[in-house]
């Protein structure tokens, strides 16, 4: 459907895209995922046509894009900043891309009642956008991309703007709209939670690579690489000393039990929910510091000259600083394969 | 004492006092003064004739149509040029900086100076003419033309600088989203600029309109010097007036002619207040 | 008459011109300083040349000042209205200003031309009187001007230059577009030139009218607004402004000829040889009058009624009459002295071929009303010009 | 893995179109300019130094620096461009002075008759200068401010002023409360925000406005002769008669055009670096 | 320590703050939650004395401070917008406020000195505001209020602009801060985690009036009010009818125990967190949807006419949509006190 060839770009002397290739399905959501600065507008304004790639080649749904202007390309984008046009109403804004693309008028009528329907906006098609709140201006920006009917809709961080409660919500609805819709998407966030929330399929990029990707549940389990597992949520670095399917861990206790056979020195990132600890008067792991969260707490917990993350379970009884535990690791574990070039950030 | 500094009436009229207390006594008392003027005879007694006279007379009558043509016809020429001038201006070229820098030089330029500048260059066996009687063709009149092509061409080379700096303004405070996002919805590079653009930059458009529209109407270096000899703007009508000791006429004409672009400026003011309430700033103290 | 000097310790009605240096001298040197206004660009160098005399002859402290005209109206005016001191004490004026300056009282009500003791030469015909109004003596003119009609001869063959209105306008339509007429308003050569075609056309009451310098601007134009008498010099502007140009001021007339797209136009006499020897006109300049007569005029150096030192710009304008000076002013300037004992003979020939030719000047030179050729021109511009 | 990547460029990110510079468009903008501004400038001066220029010619066949002598070797002209250089400077500063009160109740204060206030500030933009310098020049002499320094000082302002209140309102407007509000928690009073916070954050707005104060004031002819004339001359007041549309020669005029307007040329290319556009604009065409 | 009594504020005819009164003891950290337009700003204008409070006193350090107009209060602010001075470097900065309250110079460089080095800024000292980024931006503005050692120091959303991992970083570092410092503080904020994670206190306001206050493990375990509830993370309202020390479902099921004796129809706040589900063939209720969220997993679970939130570690096997479940309930359970007024949202 959509196929990212090699694409590079340069700004002057410097790589903002070092080549960087992806194919998405129909139907696909995909979440581009990556700190700031490492690519992924410029990808999407690659994609978009607004910016040409130096080199490599895009196709869409067969068609080779990348040689044509923004308005030749059957693709929406919903931007950051929403972007609506102050100046047009709600309805005007829905129809700006239909008039541009001269579709007839009573197609136009139709697909705008739709769109507006399925966004809840249709008591709005009247207002000016400074008369809408923050999370209304986004179902706008949302519902004129829908109204194009485009073979891939394109979201540059289009929450990043608005508050977590909105956030949350509108990040629901969105998910919902993209099976209402079905189109193939292509969406880019800074923000790990929401990548997990919503996403067929995650691409963690960096430094203007693509890290890994893998569906949420992949990556969160059995990252390949340290950065995807640091940006994915909390986690600790733990060395270990792997034997077969064993691994010995820096501290006393039992070896922790591998997904594959490795021998030698490794990495394992070990998630906070993912160790358990236990009230142990003479163990030589302390808890350092306590952090209720409601739903969870969060201890730091020195041992062998590391400082382990731990999250419990709000409802469990809350260890205070000082407490001396046990620590066991639940489950099989993951090892880290080491490539220290995608490490950087 | 300290409670009286914390009334905020008193605060506001003391930081308005220096500047509009200023213009007040410096410059409303001669304008009081030339209004009532305006409106007597030589012996003092109340009268209109002054400006019955104003809008009897052939000359006057045109002298008023020629001020309304003197104020608009440059405001279209240097709209037409500041408009893509300043689209120009944001593209990367090579010495963007330094034409930044020069093309502004006019608002430095009196008008005085730019009409024999123009005078220099453009007129009946001017520079121009020369050059171009060296391969045959001749200049077509635009010195003291009757069409007072002149007169619009100066104007326009004055306000062109002005405009475009406001306009250039108006359209970079655009987001450059909104610009993508109507590339991204199938608008070519000239529909963006007409549907989205333009209509942005309106309010700043429309306000340079106004101040250039004012400017070149009151404006009477530039009329007189390069202007027909037949048609005269109010502004030079005045001057003249002046010349012959005729103040009560002069002070009509003024009169006239300020009340014609303050009615200008309130009906503009009327007009945007709807579209734009500003903001209010500032909290208490 | 009772002077409104309002500075002068001077009884001036014991002045004679026997006795003023013994009166006005020891005065002026009291007041020890002079201000004088200069309203001619091209003059600067004429007075530089007095004032040098006048500091050396006695010991007074000129303080010059290069003006505009009209705005060195409007200051004196606003000043006198105030009641205050002039900023100015003895105003080289144009002669055109006489009516509003002696109107609004910033004239210095003193009469020179009586009392001055290098007046005794003077053009008797402008002691009393300046262009038809009486001034007693208050406005001498210390430099006489024409106008004219200028042609390029190089273009303008002999046998052609006209010799009347009506060769004018034949010659004019022979030439479409080779002939500049000065907008009067803009110009004094054209309101000369309108002036002057009335005084060629019209006859009987409708000239003794045109002619009556009694009347004040206000009833001129009246009756140049209304009059049916000047019907044939609003029909003569209608035909030549066909074929003619209007120009927009005495200099655009001349420039305009000097870029060659003229070759003939209404004129000052004066102003051509400052032309010339800036090389802004010419060397085949030259200068005719047209039958019947046309206009001249000239500039005046006044006392300024609230003057601060009244005594010594009385005498700094006597200096300014002086033979001399007259005739160094003559040599050098071609400025046309009102001295009735210099005479364009002293001028040298090189210079005599620019001036109007002996054959004309002084001949065809009438007087002027400048108040009615003023109202004629805005007459003008209602009847002909604005339609 | 630290999370700030890079320092955030606050700066708005241009985007361009297409990366490359466009040297058509660099040479059709440098050839209308040289056409419009550069063209005219150069022909003024050639006048200033022709000796004659008669058609055909396209330059003048001969040359001379006689009027330039003539006028540069005149002491008083030197006298005149020193007061004008003083009478500009003290207005720049006074206009700047006077505005900042006014242009601050402006931007901060919201009340009913703003609306009437800016028009009214606006008036002198719109006002003939004549008009209004004949009034004033009444209103001196009664006030026994004619022929000074000061009158002259005085009258140039009511000319400066309403584009100075306008330019320093819309600085104003741009200064966050916040920071006012930060600096006064910290412990500066009413005085020491103004000297440490409002008035450093206008310095970009007092420099547009001062420049074109300095420019406008620089060459007011027509108050400065009613008001200051003759015991105040400035360069204009000395050099304006040659400009006399009735009587005004070409090659005279260029040289006063020239002095006159060499100084403001010279300064406005050179505050032109400093100055920041959007204030500028913000300032005229802001209504 | 601060003291306010009976604070109010009138905008015009609208009330921005219907009588507030806390008291907050020296050194504590106390955070005023609530949502946008609550008046928490408002509140901390009060304090700082840039807005006057319609009627109410306000003490400080046993001292009546609001006559007084700011400069003259021993607080310092951090701003939201960080309100740094753009014309001044960092030290400079810092050394505003010394210099205002002429402080002796040698001081000054102490007290900036010791600012600079426990917010890590001391290599930043030269740059100026703009050359910084936003984190960095964020750490002048507190350096600037810790260089003053003020009675008091208030935080209007200080961490609001920026991203979801700096702000996590930046919410260690000022808790470690604070301990450093010992300064009393009040932190507005509207983001609950930010609440919890940081403060000693926390006070709930909500249209105007404090809804309730108390430590973080009180108000997310034992709310008083819905809206403290519904504020303080995810929860689920059930009604319930109470027996004495026990409480019925709206579904089939054993009751629930209370913490304390009630009778009659109530409302339950249940933290998902505390629901347990076990696969059940035949149960009525049925997983309706599943949200992977890394750390934990958020399953809606349809029941007795409800949609309960109900959320799993991470390390748990994910239950799939149409998954039929039984459900339990741990521990002891609480029970709203009823009050409407302050439930709007
Ligand atoms: N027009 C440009 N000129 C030069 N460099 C640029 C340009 N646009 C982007 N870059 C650089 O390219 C890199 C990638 O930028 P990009 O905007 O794609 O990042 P991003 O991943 O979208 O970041 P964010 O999350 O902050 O939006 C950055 O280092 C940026 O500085
Ligand atoms: N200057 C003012 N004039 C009139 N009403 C005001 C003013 N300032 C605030 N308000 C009103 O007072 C109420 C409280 O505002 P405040 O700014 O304290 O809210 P907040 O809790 O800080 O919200 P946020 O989280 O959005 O910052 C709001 O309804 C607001 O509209
Ligand atoms: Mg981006
Ligand atoms: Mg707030």
């Amino acid at each position: 459907m959509l196929d990212i060839q090699n694409i590079t770009k340069d700004y002057g002397p410097s790589r903002a895209l070092h080549p960087v290739s992806v194919s998405v399905d129909k139907g696909e959501f995909i979440t581009i995922l990556g700190p700031s600065g490492c690519g992924k507008s410029t990808l999407l304004r690659i994609l978009m046509g607004i910016s040409r790639p130096s080199s490599g080649e895009i196709h869409l749904a067969g068609k080779r894009i990348d040689p044509l202007p923004p308005e030749a390309r059957d693709i929406a984008m919903v931007f950051q900043s929403y972007a609506l046009f102050p100046h047009m109403s709600v309805e005007k804004n829905l129809g700006f891309g239909l008039r541009m693309k001269r579709v007839d008028k009573a197609e136009q009528k139709r697909r705008i009642a739709h769109a507006l329907e399925i966004c809840n906006l249709t008591a709005l098609s009247a207002r000016m956008p400074r008369q809408l709140s923050g999370g209304q201006q986004q179902r706008v920006a949302l519902a004129r991309a829908i109204v194009m009917q485009p073979s891939l809709m394109l979201f540059d961080e289009p929450l990043s703007n608005l508050d977590a409660k909105l956030r949350d919500s509108l990040r629901a609805e969105l998910v919902d709209l993209h099976r209402k819709v079905g189109a193939t998407s292509l969406y880019v966030t800074h923000d790990q939670a929401e990548a997990m929330a919503m996403s067929d399929r995650i691409l963690v990029m960096n430094g203007g690579r693509v890290v890994e990707s893998g569906s949420p549940v992949d990556l969160y389990r059995r990252p390949k690489h340290a950065f995807t597992a640091g940006f994915l949520g909390l986690t600790n670095l733990v060395p270990v000393r792997a034997h077969g399917l064993q691994a010995a861990l820096p501290w006393d206790g039992d070896p922790v039990l591998l997904t594959e056979e490795r021998n030698g020195i490794a990495r394992m990132a070990l998630r906070p929910e993912a160790i358990r600890l236990e009230k142990a008067h003479h163990s030589p792991a302390e808890v350092t510091s306590t952090t209720f969260l409601g739903s969870n707490v969060l201890h730091l917990v020195k041992v062998a000259g590391m400082e382990l993350k731990v999250t419990r379970s709000g409802t469990e009884p809350i260890l205070e600083p000082g407490a001396r535990v046990a620590i066991a690791i639940d489950g099989l574990q993951h090892l880290l394969v080491e490539s220290d070039s995608v490490e950087a950030a | 004492m300290t409670a009286l500094f914390n009334d905020r009436r008193l605060q506001l009229l003391l930081l308005l006092a220096p500047g509009v207390g200023y213009l007040l006594f410096f410059f409303g008392t001669p304008l009081f003064q030339a209004l009532r003027e305006s409106l007597v005879t030589d012996q003092g007694d109340f009268t209109l004739m002054w400006y019955q006279r104003a809008f009897s007379r052939p000359s006057m009558v045109r002298g008023l149509t020629t001020s309304l043509y003197y104020g608009l016809a440059p405001v279209f020429v240097s709209l037409a040029l500041s408009v893509p001038l300043s689209v120009l201006i944001r593209q990367s070229f090579i010495g963007r900086k330094l034409f930044n820098g020069l093309y502004k030089l006019p608002l430095a330029v009196p008008s005085l100076i730019a009409a024999l500048a123009v005078i220099i260059l453009a007129e009946q066996g001017g520079f121009l003419d020369r050059v171009l009687a060296h391969v045959g063709l001749s200049l077509p009149k635009i010195v003291r033309d009757d069409a007072g092509l002149g007169v619009i061409f100066t104007s326009a080379w004055k306000q062109v600088p002005f405009m475009t700096l406001i306009i250039t303004s108006a359209f970079a405070a655009i987001p450059e989203d909104l610009r993508l996002a109507a590339r991204a919805f199938g608008a070519s590079r000239l529909q963006t600029f007409l549907r989205v653009e333009v209509p942005l930059a309106m309010p700043g458009i429309s306000a340079a309109v106004l101040l250039t529209f004012i400017g070149s109407m009151g404006s009477y270096a530039i009329p007189d010097l390069v202007g027909p000899p037949s048609a005269r703007p109010l502004s030079v009508l005045m001057v003249e007036g002046f010349k012959n000791g005729k103040f009560h006429e002069v002070y009509a004409m003024g009169m006239i002619l300020s009340a014609f672009a303050i009615a200008v400026l309130i009906a503009y003011y009327t007009l945007t207040h709807r579209i734009g309430p500003q903001a209010v700033t500032g909290d208490e103290r | 008459a009772d002077s409104n000097l309002k500075n002068l310790d001077v009884d001036l009605s014991k002045v004679t011109r026997e006795n003023f240096y013994e009166v006005v001298v020891p005065a002026a040197k009291k007041e020890g300083t002079v201000t004088m206004y200069n309203f001619a660009g091209s003059f600067g160098d004429v007075w530089k040349e007095l004032i040098g005399r006048f500091e050396t002859k006695y010991g007074i402290k000129v303080a010059y000042n290069d003006v505009n005209l009209d705005q060195a109206n409007q200051q004196l005016i606003a000043v006198h209205q105030a009641g205050q001191d002039a900023p100015v004490d003895a105003f080289f004026a144009g002669g055109g200003s006489f009516p509003l300056l002696s109107s609004t009282g910033v004239l210095g009500n003193v009469p020179l031309t009586k009392i001055l003791p290098n007046f005794d030469h003077y053009d008797p015909a402008l002691a009393e009187n300046v262009f038809g109004r009486a001034h007693g003596g208050a406005f001498p003119l210390v430099h006489l001007n024409q106008t004219a009609i200028g042609y390029d001869s190089a273009f303008v063959k002999a046998d052609e230059v006209p010799k009347s209105f009506d060769d004018l306008i034949v010659w004019a339509e022979k030439h479409p577009k080779q002939l500049g007429i000065t907008l009067p308003a803009k110009g004094g050569s054209g309101s000369g030139f309108i002036y002057s075609l009335a005084l060629n056309t019209l006859t009987g009451e409708c000239r003794a009218k045109l002619t009556d310098t009694s009347q004040t601007l206000e009833q001129a134009e009246e009756w140049a607004m209304s009059t049916d008498c000047l019907t044939p010099v609003w029909d003569y502007y209608r035909r030549l402004m066909k074929s003619a140009e209007l120009t927009n001021g005495n200099a655009d007339t001349l420039n305009l000829i000097n870029n060659q797209k003229l070759h003939m136009g209404t004129v000052w006499e004066d102003q051509v040889m400052t032309f010339i020897r800036g090389k802004q006109l010419p060397d085949s300049f030259r200068l005719t009058l047209l039958e019947k007569g046309q206009v001249g005029s000239g500039d005046a150096f006044i006392v300024a009624a609230d003057a601060k030192h009244p005594a010594a710009a009385m005498l700094l304008i006597d200096l300014a009459m002086s033979k001399e000076f007259q005739a160094w002013k003559l040599e050098n300037k071609a400025s046309r002295s009102p001295r009735t004992d210099l005479n364009s003979s002293q001028i040298n020939p090189e210079t005599a071929q620019y001036l109007l030719p002996d054959a004309v000047y002084p001949r065809l030179s009438t007087s002027v009303f400048w108040d009615m050729a003023k109202a004629l021109g805005e007459a003008l511009d209602e009847k002909v010009l604005s339609n | 893995m630290s999370a700030i990547a890079a320092p955030v460029p606050l700066g708005e990110k241009r985007i361009r179109f297409t990366e490359e510079d466009r040297p058509l468009i660099a040479f059709g903008l440098f050839t209308a300019l040289g056409l419009t501004v550069l063209l005219p400038l150069a022909l003024m001066f050639l006048w200033s130094v022709a000796d004659g220029w008669s058609p055909p010619n396209i330059v003048p066949a001969a040359y001379t620096g006689e009027r330039w002598a003539a006028v540069l070797s005149n002491s008083d002209i030197l006298n005149a461009g020193l007061t004008s250089l003083f009478v500009s400077v003290v207005v720049t500063l006074a206009t700047a002075v006077i505005a900042l009160p006014t242009a601050w109740a402006m931007a901060r204060i919201p009340f009913r008759a703003k609306r009437l206030v800016e028009i009214f500030i606006l008036a002198p933009m719109i006002i003939p200068g004549l008009v209004v310098a004949v009034g004033i020049g009444r209103l001196f002499l009664s006030l026994g401010l004619a022929y000074s320094i000061s009158g002259v000082i005085l009258v140039q302002i009511v000319g400066t002023l309403p584009l100075m209140i306008r330019l320093m309102t819309a600085t104003l407007e741009g200064i966050p409360q916040e920071l006012i509000h930060a600096a006064r928690s910290l412990g500066a009073g009413t005085f020491g925000v103004l000297i440490h916070i409002i008035l450093p954050l206008c310095v970009p707005g007092l420099l547009a406005g001062g420049l074109l104060s300095f420019v406008a004031s620089f060459e007011e002819f027509d108050k400065t002769f009613i008001v200051g004339a003759p015991a105040v001359q400035t360069l204009p007041v000395r050099l304006y008669m040659y400009l006399d549309p009735y009587s005004m020669q070409l090659p005279m005029a260029s040289v006063v055009a020239f002095l006159l307007l060499v100084p403001a040329l010279i300064i406005f290319v050179i505050a032109g670096r400093v100055l920041r556009d959007d204030l500028m604009a913000a300032g005229m065409g802001k209504m």
